[in-house]
């Protein structure tokens, strides 16, 4: 416990975080610093390359150290598991509301990126291992999540009235400009190996840090621009919002504890299953289902669980992780 | 001969634009990165989602054209997000 | 129906945009970063500063609202910098 | 009075507000980075070149004035790529 | 005087001010090098974010070392004292022309960001110290004398067009982006220290020379499209803009030494009594008063005194503020 | 022939070169990276300072090493013979067609900023030198064959409709803003010697070869959404696209071997000439010769020849060049 509280506040005492603090509160006093949208755009980019990239450098050094069959059945489990359980808490707590339902299950199901950084960055700060195809697995638990949802919305709605048919959906899931990139990144820093990192590293390695300060500024600003939407999400949905990414942190923990996967990557998969998607989720669910609500699932994701996620959320997963492995352990 | 104009969500613009070039118009203008506000409230896109940001085609054509269109588009609108004004307009022969 | 295009300078914007929400119109669009030559001459914006940036607000509404807007926009436009052009357009019902 | 919307290519655009500077209008409006499709198909224009790329300028002026604009814009389209639409607006004077 | 030359030269001879040079050519002989307006403003809020994190770092390592109080006061002197000056120099200079004079003397009287981080750049290169907290400063710096000029102007004129109340224009100025980025930076790299500094110097600290240098050549540009407006602005507000910052410099720089504050600071306060606004300032102004013409005071802070500060009044005012102290200490 | 495909080899196992790919296959299967415009620009006017500044700082260290009056009379040569030689070639293969033959010669008679960087990547990777004022050489060629190209046309062709006068062209030519950047650039690091290079290398140096792995990604996504144009430009053209480049190439190397310049410069004079214009040349030609179709020009010069010689061509030139050495040598 003390040493929960102690992690909780050398990740609230980092640059990135409390970047992103200040973003939010210049955002609600509406003091305006105009990111552009094109910086945020390249930003984001620019952080899949890196992460992929050093993630595929890694696997190039060190080898398929962890269990890479197993983390690719977690990676499906969690994303099949995760939306299921939400779809059906909404469908109790929105009384069969069965379109947002299905859309926020969605986005809760998937994933974020800036989570998973800043989930790793923590992690190299305290010094603990994970895999590097951990970034791969991100990618893998994008889309299926997003299928589910929809699935389930399909079965339990006669009426439905999108006019995309779910393979366009499908193509556009798969073929997801995050995903190829994420991929493709990973594919690249393993070919290249050494050489290729050291060409890049001054680009790709050194400043990610302060490049992540940067886009959690921005994010503090889009979340403190967002929260002002709170009203139209609502107690019910906003509680949810803040208290079911520990339900899916646990099981993604448990499921990867189960599977016997080290503390870092295990923790890894805790905080991909609490973290939830505000760039692929909402463009698909947009489309699929144009009658949900966007300022339901973009507020929840974006405004509420990520700040959660990413002040309160990943030492909390991190310290069950570590709980759950002594506990499983000890079984 | 009448100009139509349509404002539509990023997410619809590439499924207006087909039913657009299936009509067989003259030809079209987009100007993009429009917010405003409308039926749906006020939009609120935020730079990392292309939810709720809009669009707006011109087109310029003759009254048989620009209604062929309207009959298409208009299911789209109808389920998504969006409006359509239309007024008379020339075009300039050159 | 009318359609009402509101030229003005981004530092208004919002001063405008309050004004048309309070008369309650059915929805506007805004087209930002424009630039133009008007009475006060060319405008010269630079990137650092927001002055002589311009944007265009466009609102289709019945002829009571919008000159309920024009009302409203003109003493603002007087001071500032601006201008409205009014035309005639119908909104298409989906 | 009389709008007209000009949408030009990027490489002519300065010759086109020489020619509108020069008949003197009252002012003009310039709408930057506009895609779309007409007689010379779909404009691809990559963000390294500037080709392919449209602007569309909106000038409202009293007919004499706008037929001056379109008789010296016409022969630069005619070589070029663009089109000019015309329709009726009155200017709401502050 | 040899030095100041010495100075001047060595000022001359670096890639931030050759490459503003060559902006500004390539802009007159209409040579378009099209830097977009997302990159200035993006560079803009790096350069900010950079200063003053640097800042808050320097004072969370050496403590406050200088005055702080005595600074404060001197940063309020500054922003009540030069205004006011500017504004009856141009009353006289521009026959009663009250908007006008208060529009410029806010201008004037306000700061800019670039010239005080050129200014660090040169004292750094020269091995002079300086207070971290000078950036705090220059945020302190930013509204007062925008407040000091309308209030002036509201004082000698009666007729007053603006719909905008000082109530708006008193939170705007508060909560300016530039204030709260300034102010929260420096915050967080006061708070997170060393750790926070490693973190992320290499993204903010390494390569800010280069950033600089980049925003320097866009500056040249604008600075060089807007010289064309020279012509608007006339001989007579032309020299003002190019000597009155000299005026403005010495009263900082003689505030500063007056209270004993060390060189390098009050080369510092010479500098951002000498610079003007071009970001804060004109916003405020052209709300505040509409009737005042923007080619002036744009293009004189922008296009006349900006160049001139970087160029030849930085070595200028530190080789004053020299004296100043020379002179002062011995009497 | 051997260490052809060696270096064919190595050259593709680079961080630039499998973005590139990467970026061409997410357009191919329209998977949405959205690089946006803004970045693109920037980072090409980065590449172009980087590379001057470097440029000039190596002279500064080095002298001029090599024959610099003799590289000014090969600059002009290839910017000479090359479009004339395409010219011709053209008007045989188009039956006449001289408007488009002089628009496509005006394009391989140019230069590509981006291949000759990729090009000093390859022999900064292999050890090999080259002259720093290498890169004033390409600047010098980026006009010459444009002018040709339409002199060619004028001379072939009675009517000519463009209201462009060759005054206007040449004005546009010559202070065209990469030719004003490249120039400036290469200057001011020769002026400011190591003091600026160490100042700014943080920025220009270090994270050099990274920036350029995200612009060639960029460049693989622009070359992908064009190569859909490919059955507009048709069999012949694209032929010509991909197989032209070696003849120009060789014919850029021989001039330069046979005033003897050595290895390094000699392949980069090859490269020159094998590789085609995509920004200065489309807005010239757009602008003089509005009858021609930039889809013939553009994606010939984007989408076939550029990714041609960075992949294949570069190492290509490299040994031909060599080759020519041996082979001049003897005689
Ligand atoms: N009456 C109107 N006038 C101008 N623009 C409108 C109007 N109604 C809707 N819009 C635009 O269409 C978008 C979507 O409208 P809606 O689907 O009705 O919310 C709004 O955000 C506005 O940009
Ligand atoms: N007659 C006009 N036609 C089109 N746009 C105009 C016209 N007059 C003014 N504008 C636009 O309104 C802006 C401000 O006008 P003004 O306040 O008259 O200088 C100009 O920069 C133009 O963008
Ligand atoms: N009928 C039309 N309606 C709207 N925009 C058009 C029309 N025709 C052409 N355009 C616009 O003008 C540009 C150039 O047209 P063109 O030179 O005919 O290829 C197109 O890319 C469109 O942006
Ligand atoms: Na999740
Ligand atoms: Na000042
Ligand atoms: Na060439």
């Amino acid at each position: 416990m003390n040493e929960l509280i102690q992690n909780g506040i050398s990740n609230l005492n980092t640059p990135g975080i409390l970047f992103f603090v200040l973003g939010f509160v210049a955002a609600v006093i509406r003091s305006e610093i105009k990111v552009p949208d094109s910086i945020v755009k390249i930003l984001s980019i620019f952080l899949m390359m890196a992460i992929g990239f050093k993630g595929g450098f890694e696997i190039s050094k060190n080898g398929f150290e962890g269990n890479l069959i197993y983390s690719i059945i977690i990676s499906f489990l969690i994303g099949v598991i995760t939306p299921t359980i939400v779809f059906f808490t909404l469908i109790k707590l929105l009384k069969g509301d069965v379109i947002n339902s299905g859309a926020i299950a969605a986005h809760y199901g998937s994933v974020s990126v800036v989570t998973f950084i800043t989930a790793i960055t923590f992690l190299d700060r305290s010094g603990i291992k994970y895999d590097g195809f951990m970034v791969g697995m991100m990618a893998l638990m994008e889309s299926p999540a997003i299928f589910v949802s929809l699935l389930l919305v399909n079965l339990f709605k006669k009426t439905y009235s999108s006019e995309t048919s779910f393979f366009d959906i499908g193509k556009e899931a798969l073929f997801n400009g995050s995903i190829v990139l994420l991929f493709g990144s990973l594919l690249i820093g393993f070919i290249t190996g050494t050489k290729g990192y050291e060409l890049t590293s001054p680009f790709f390695v050194h400043p990610f840090q302060g490049v992540l300060t940067l886009f959690l500024l921005e994010m503090g600003m889009i979340a403190g621009k967002r929260i002002e939407e709170f009203t139209k999400v609502g107690l019910k949905l906003g509680l949810f919002a803040l208290l079911f990414p520990i339900v899916n942190g646990i099981i993604g923990s448990s499921i990867a504890v189960m599977f016997g996967i080290g503390l870092g990557s295990a923790t890894l998969f805790g905080v991909l299953a609490a973290s939830s998607s505000y760039i692929a989720a909402p463009a698909a669910v947009r489309l699929a289902l144009p009658e949900a609500n966007p300022s339901y699932y973009i507020t929840m994701s974006l405004a509420i669980t990520f700040p959660f996620n990413i002040i309160l959320g990943i030492p909390l997963y991190y310290s069950l992780t570590s709980m759950l492995q002594n506990i499983i352990g000890a079984l | 001969m009448k100009k139509l104009e349509i404002i539509i969500e990023s997410v619809e613009l590439s499924k207006v634009i087909k039913a657009i070039e299936k009509v067989g118009v003259r030809g079209y203008s987009l100007i993009k990165d429009i917010s405003g506000m409308g039926k749906h409230g006020k939009s609120v896109s935020t730079s990392l989602v292309d939810v709720n940001e809009y669009n707006m085609l011109v087109i310029v054509d003759d009254e048989v054209k620009i209604n062929q269109v309207i009959e298409k588009v208009k299911p789209i609108i109808k389920i998504y997000s969006g409006i359509m004004f239309l007024s008379d307009a020339e075009i300039i022969s050159c």
